[in-house]
């Protein structure tokens, strides 16, 4: 009994403390700088080393690149930059791996859609997900 | 005696209890257990296959995925596997904190054992307490990693990340917070009158049993073996830090229940002297060529998981892609003497018993 | 006011009156059942560090449940196939009709009762374990094992703790000397039963959580083991049913507890008899739901096995030893 | 599967280019392969392209041998080609109609060299690689074979047919380490410690084969260099024959100690190994070794008959006692099957890994579970995913996939099978 009376008070006590929960979708969530959220691309820092789309593990990742406009540049430059979040498991080795940064994480992490095909993101779209990016890329 | 007939009970796939999709079936008269066969493999995705075409630091990812409550072991079973092949001696500070994020996990992985098991047991409150406390962990580890369940922290020849600026400090500061909170842990349950009768004598098997059936961690310490990898065959810098091996001689889920949350002290008894001993500076990866190449050969690493022993097995070609990669992992070995201790048993201990088992179904799926 | 119209002719108007007031009642206990879900859910949310609802109906979340019931009622009526129909459709009735019967005999003040029934106790208890064979109805007739064994779980729970339970209030009956609950309640002027009778007390208070099927005795439909017990089938409406007798039964536990042990809607000091006693009653009543709630959040379910043991082999023995030793006390008593 | 394949041939491509580029700057360093080498820095143009002809040829053959066999095939040479110059990728393909080509326009370089003692020298390189190649594979044999018959016919030109021979000991060595595995445990002695020797003895024969091009195009004419060659040849031949040996006898001890220390775990493995001999008899285990690569493992391959009888004195002997399984699993190595068992031992605080190869056509052992209760689950998940049967089995069943699955997924030639298509 004694045991069980234990308990009770326990609970007692915790019905006054501070609550840890945080209002979410009228708050937004803390994340810290690292968190990783839906990538957002630079198209101009691209150069099409295709990197990203070898490393990634669920091969969620297709670019294709063009000549460069520009005849006397050299290289090429991204033509289309698709990702597919059905299967992206957001796991940030596309951006370890790119070479000059120009896909970097995010801290946005909603991403419910009524629709799976709304799930593939083009390069215009991660290109305009520009909010909450990453400060520090690379360790 | 009246006559009575054995009926069939299908306990999951999508039963509350089953902490996902295991099932199990029962042969049962009235609520008295005759025959219980576990099946499995709902949540089988061939990790094992995906990985013989990936690099090893692709197969990091999907690590995360297989014991997902504490990813941080699964990740590093990976790494020191491929390591120890490669023989790369991995730099202190990245060692520190492998050791600090593994036993972090270690706490945050008990802690939701610990909240699971007494909702199994009907106790509503112990969840969300417990849960609170990981919640903190899950945070200091998403600051480090920036994910909060699928880390993909480590590499081969070290981690990804260095520690932010005054992580070190957030992660002491959190020792003695949880230590107040644990004692609160036992004011509520660990002492409570219907808890004890719900696990005492329960789930019972000897140590003999025990190591037939291939368990371990607080499934086998529960009986008295005094083994934990950490201290017996020490990874990592584990060598480096005092800490007791908590062992109970009961072997029912009480013993296991004790084990656990004395575990939890040792966990935070080594966080404690990490933090202490964290090299002011320091690499974070050791030199490794920029594609990983294991060795030809095949090696066999096991590490302690917070449900026991989790192995890796590596057999290379010479290629970057492993030539075959083999999980030992411990939720699919623990889970083998279920249906033994189930036999006999009422549903109400059937779930006590699988509860203080301790099973991921990611990690026993595979 | 309900006494002179017991008296009184039968006629329409009277039979209108009735009726209407039985309404009321009906309301009443809807509200409090509304609002008693919501105070279950705030207090145990606040018990373990959340909030509890708090999106419909304001800061306080006080049209939740409300919400919840009208999300019930719309919902899809669901009988599975091979269920047995009749049954199924009539389970949840007859679990509802005896949760709301009761509550015909229970004194709120000295003036507002509906029948002051001179077996009113004995009424209680007997109209109150009807509500048992709704469980094992429904549990049989969703033909699921699950259900089933709910079901069963339900009949001997209760047939087991109706027994420590009646016992218990014997000791009260005996100092009474009457089953009439008004009777009760005046016999408690000087001091309330819970200083008389104290083993009675929780002897009863054990009983009354295993007769609501309340954590720590939440057997028949422990969600952890059993999926939903009896209920596994049920949604929609019926399922609201079933939920509804719960916790009307809960209003009718705390008040009885609240008439037999904690003086009904005598003040707790006689100087402060200048507060209505309908707001006595409510207190005291409250303080009993609020230790149901705070039960629930506490404790872990106990094992079915455990349960009888207990059930036979303690709360009997006590509770017979009360009585006996409440005989014994009061025959010395009256030597004096 | 086609996007897959794109995939694989870009990354392919990528990789074979960035190491023909290494090669091409003699930045030996960039790929793992070409840690083994040691070019001397002094080398003249030649005899860089020669080196870098055997040794694209080398992974060129290592790649063919372990991916899609016809596209790699074309590909790779081609990549040769254009960054060594024609003449070498010629002499590296040493088919006889390269040769043909190649003895018009080396001529002139290498004439005067051709003493009786080169004559010599090309003989015992001939007869090393004839004894390298038996150890390889039948294909790796047949076809080094038919170049040293190419090569013997043009016993005019001496130079060319060392070089033949040296581009087609090549050859041949990079078969037999990308086949090591698999085919010298088939064979019947392999397991780390040969595949250690054999890689050393390979990547002699390869220092031999770019020392035999440098002489023959360079005319450098040392001695030494010669001796060099010879004595690695005799090395290979040395370390091809104790292969055999081990592979016949089981007794040879071909320990790694010549270059490391023993290990810590030697006695134990030494112990055990006694032991088993004392008790079943010496013609239990197929082979043992350290394993260097796994904390040290002692590790015994048994034969397949004796599995079981192993297992069970492995339990049970007061001297073992390895009365935990750890980890039991098993392995499609295309050849064959293998099972690996990890056992450890409470009361000895010891592991060892015990190994036994099966039939890939018949797949069949004796089940474990009678020893350790342990080995249930995991059989069955052998059983489903390699199709791996265990004799014995109480309840063998297919744990993961269930039993309407079709194929066997972790077999290495598994299809997936869809009922639609």
């Amino acid at each position: 009994m004694l045991g069980l009376a234990k308990g009770l008070k326990y609970t007692l006590k915790n019905l006054t403390r501070e609550k840890p929960t945080y209002e979410y979708p009228h708050e937004p969530l803390p994340l810290p700088d690292r968190f990783r959220g839906i990538q957002k691309f630079y198209p101009e820092k691209c150069i099409v080393c295709n990197q990203c789309a070898n490393i990634c593990p669920t091969d969620c990742i297709q670019l294709t690149g063009k000549k460069h406009p520009d005849p006397a540049k050299k290289g090429k430059i991204i033509d289309t930059y698709d990702i597919n979040f059905e299967i992206c498991i957001l796991c940030d080795l596309c951006t370890e791996v790119c070479p000059t940064e120009a896909i970097i994480m995010t801290n946005n992490f909603e991403l419910s859609e009524y629709s799976r095909d709304e799930l593939f993101k083009n390069l215009e779209w991660l290109d305009e997900n520009d909010e909450n990016i990453r400060k520090v890329n690379k360790a | 005696m009246l006559r009575t007939e054995e009926m069939l009970l299908n306990v999951g796939p999508q039963h509350p209890s089953t902490h996902g999709v295991f099932r199990l079936v029962l042969k049962i008269d009235g609520e008295i257990i005759k025959e219980a066969k576990p099946v499995i493999g709902y949540l089988h995705r061939g990790t094992e296959k995906l990985a013989e075409d990936l690099q090893y630091t692709q197969i990091i990812p999907y690590t995360d995925r297989m014991d997902y409550v504490s990813a941080m072991t699964n990740n590093y079973v990976l790494c020191h596997a491929v390591e120890t092949m490669m023989d790369i001696k991995v730099p202190e500070r990245a060692e520190y904190l492998r050791v600090i994020a593994m036993e972090l996990g270690r706490v945050a992985s008990h802690l939701v054992w610990w909240g699971t098991y007494l909702l199994d047991l009907g106790a509503t409150s112990p969840l969300l307490y417990a849960f609170r406390e990981r919640e903190m962990i899950i945070n200091l580890l998403n600051e480090l990693s920036g994910a909060r369940l699928t880390f993909n922290y480590m590499r081969v020849g070290g981690v990804k990340w260095d520690a932010p600026e005054g992580w070190i400090e957030k992660v002491a500061e959190f020792i003695p917070y949880m230590r107040e909170q644990l004692k609160g842990y036992h004011t509520l349950v660990t002492g409570n009158e219907i808890f004890l009768n719900r696990v005492k004598g329960i789930g019972k098997y000897t140590k003999e049993e025990a190591i037939n059936f291939s368990l371990s961690g607080a499934n086998l310490r529960c009986t008295g073996v005094k083994w934990d990898l950490r201290k017996n065959e020490p990874y990592s810098i584990y060598d480096r830090f005092d800490f007791d091996v908590p062992v109970q001689d009961g072997g029912d889920a009480w013993a296991r229940y004790q084990v656990r949350l004395a575990e939890i002290e040792e966990s935070l008894k080594i966080l404690e002297q990490a933090c202490e001993q964290f090299p002011a500076e320091g690499d974070i990866l050791a030199k490794v060529p920029k594609i990983i190449k294991a060795p030809k050969g095949e090696a066999f690493v096991r590490i302690e998981s917070p449900r026991g022993e989790i192995g890796c097995y590596i057999a290379s070609d010479g290629k970057k892609e492993p030539y075959r990669l083999k999980f030992r992992r411990p939720s699919f070995y623990n889970l083998q003497i279920l249906p033994k201790l189930l036999e006999g048993e009422s549903i109400a201990n059937l779930i006590s018993i699988l509860g203080a088992v301790d099973i991921i179904l990611g990690e026993v799926d595979g | 006011m309900v006494e002179e119209l017991l008296h009184s002719q039968a006629g329409i108007f009277n039979f209108g009156v009735f009726f209407l007031l039985a309404v009321v009642l009906l309301l009443v206990v809807l509200g409090f059942v509304t609002y008693a879900i919501l105070a279950e859910r705030k207090v145990m949310g606040f018990m373990q560090l959340r909030q509890g609802p708090n999106q419909v109906g304001g800061r306080w979340g006080l049209l939740q449940t409300v919400a919840d019931v009208l999300k019930l009622l719309v919902k899809e009526d669901t009988i599975p196939k091979l269920a047995d129909k009749p049954l199924f459709i009539i389970a949840p009735v007859i679990g509802f009709a005896p949760a709301f019967m009761v509550m015909a005999t229970i004194p709120f003040t000295d003036k507002l009762q509906f029948a002051d029934l001179s077996v009113g106790l004995l009424y209680y208890i007997a109209i109150s374990g009807l509500t048992t064979i709704g469980m094992v109805t429904g549990g049989w007739a969703s033909n699921n094992k699950y259900a089933l064994l709910g079901g069963m779980r339900a009949a001997a729970q209760m047939i087991s703790y109706e027994i420590p339970l009646v016992m218990s209030v014997l000791g009260i009956i005996l100092l009474t000397g009457s089953l009439n609950l008004n009777e009760i309640v005046a016999a408690q002027e000087n001091v309330w039963f819970i200083l008389l009778q104290p083993v009675a007390f929780i002897v009863f208070l054990i009983a009354s959580v295993a007769e609501l099927n309340r954590i720590p005795f939440d057997l028949p439909e422990s969600e952890n083991e059993l999926v939903a017990g009896f209920t596994t089938e049920y949604s929609g409406f019926r399922w609201a049913m079933f939920m509804l007798a719960e916790y009307v039964y809960m209003f009718a536990m705390a008040s009885l507890t609240t008439v037999l042990f904690l003086g009904g809607w005598l003040p707790l000091f006689s100087f402060l008899d200048f507060i209505p006693g309908a707001v006595w009653f409510a207190l005291k009543f409250t303080v009993v739901i609020f230790l149901l709630i705070w039960f629930r959040s506490t404790f872990p379910r106990i094992r079915a096995d455990q349960l009888m043991e207990f059930g036979w082999k303690v709360l009997l023995p006590v509770a017979l030893a009360n009585i006996f030793l409440t005989a014994i006390i009061k025959e010395v008593m009256n030597l004096f | 599967m086609s996007g897959e394949k794109d995939l694989e041939q870009q990354k392919k491509e990528a990789a074979a280019k960035a190491k023909a580029a290494a090669l091409a700057k003699m930045k030996a360093k960039e790929q793992g392969e070409a840690k083994e080498e040691s070019p001397a820095e002094d080398m003249d143009l030649a005899k860089q392209k020669a080196a870098a002809a055997a040794k694209a040829k080398a992974a060129a053959l290592a790649k063919m041998k372990a991916k899609e066999q016809g596209e790699a095939k074309e590909e790779s040479p081609a990549e040769d080609m254009d960054l060594a110059k024609q003449k070498a990728a010629a002499a590296a393909k040493a088919k006889a109609a390269a040769l043909a080509k190649q003895k018009a326009k080396e001529q002139g370089e290498a004439k005067e060299e051709s003493p009786a003692e080169d004559l010599d020298i090309a003989k015992q390189k001939a007869a090393a690689a004839a004894k390298a190649k038996a150890a390889a594979a039948a294909k790796a044999k047949a076809a080094a074979q038919a170049k040293q018959a190419a090569g013997a016919g043009d016993g005019d030109d001496d130079d060319e047919k060392a070089k033949a021979i040296a581009a087609a000991k090549a050859k041949a060595a990079a078969a037999a380490k990308a086949k090591a595995a698999a085919q010298a445990k088939q064979a019947g002695g392999a397991g780390g410690d040969d595949e250690k020797a054999k890689a050393i003895a390979a990547a002699k024969a390869k220092a031999a084969a770019a020392a035999k091009a440098k002489l023959a195009a360079g005319g450098a004419g040392a001695d030494d260099e010669k001796a060099k060659a010879i004595a690695a040849a005799k090395a290979k031949a040395a370390a091809a024959a104790a292969a055999k040996a081990k592979a016949a006898g089981g007794k040879a001890d071909a320990e790694p100690a010549e270059e490391k220390k023993p290990s810590v775990n030697q006695p134990y493995l030494d112990k055990y190994v006694k032991v088993i001999n004392e008790n079943l008899g010496s013609d239990v285990l197929e082979d043992y070794y350290i394993n260097n690569l796994s904390k040290d493992v002692p590790t015994l391959i048994v034969k397949a008959d004796y599995y079981y009888k192993l297992a069970e004195f492995l339990k049970y002997n007061e001297q073992l006692g390895f009365d935990y399984l750890s980890e039991l699993h098993g392995t499609d190595y295309e050849t064959h099957m293998e099972v690996y068992v990890h056992l450890f031992s409470y009361k000895n605080t010891q592991s060892v890994a015990l190994k036994v190869k099966i039939d890939r056509n018949e797949p069949t052992i004796d089940s474990l579970q009678p020893l350790w209760e342990g080995a249930n689950w995991p059989e069955c998940e052998a059983y489903d995913l390699l199709g791996i049967k265990f004799k014995n089995h109480p309840n063998l069943h297919r744990i993961m996939l269930g039993e309407e699955w079709v194929g066997y997924p972790l077999r290495k030639d598994y299809e997936p099978y869809d009922v639609e298509v």
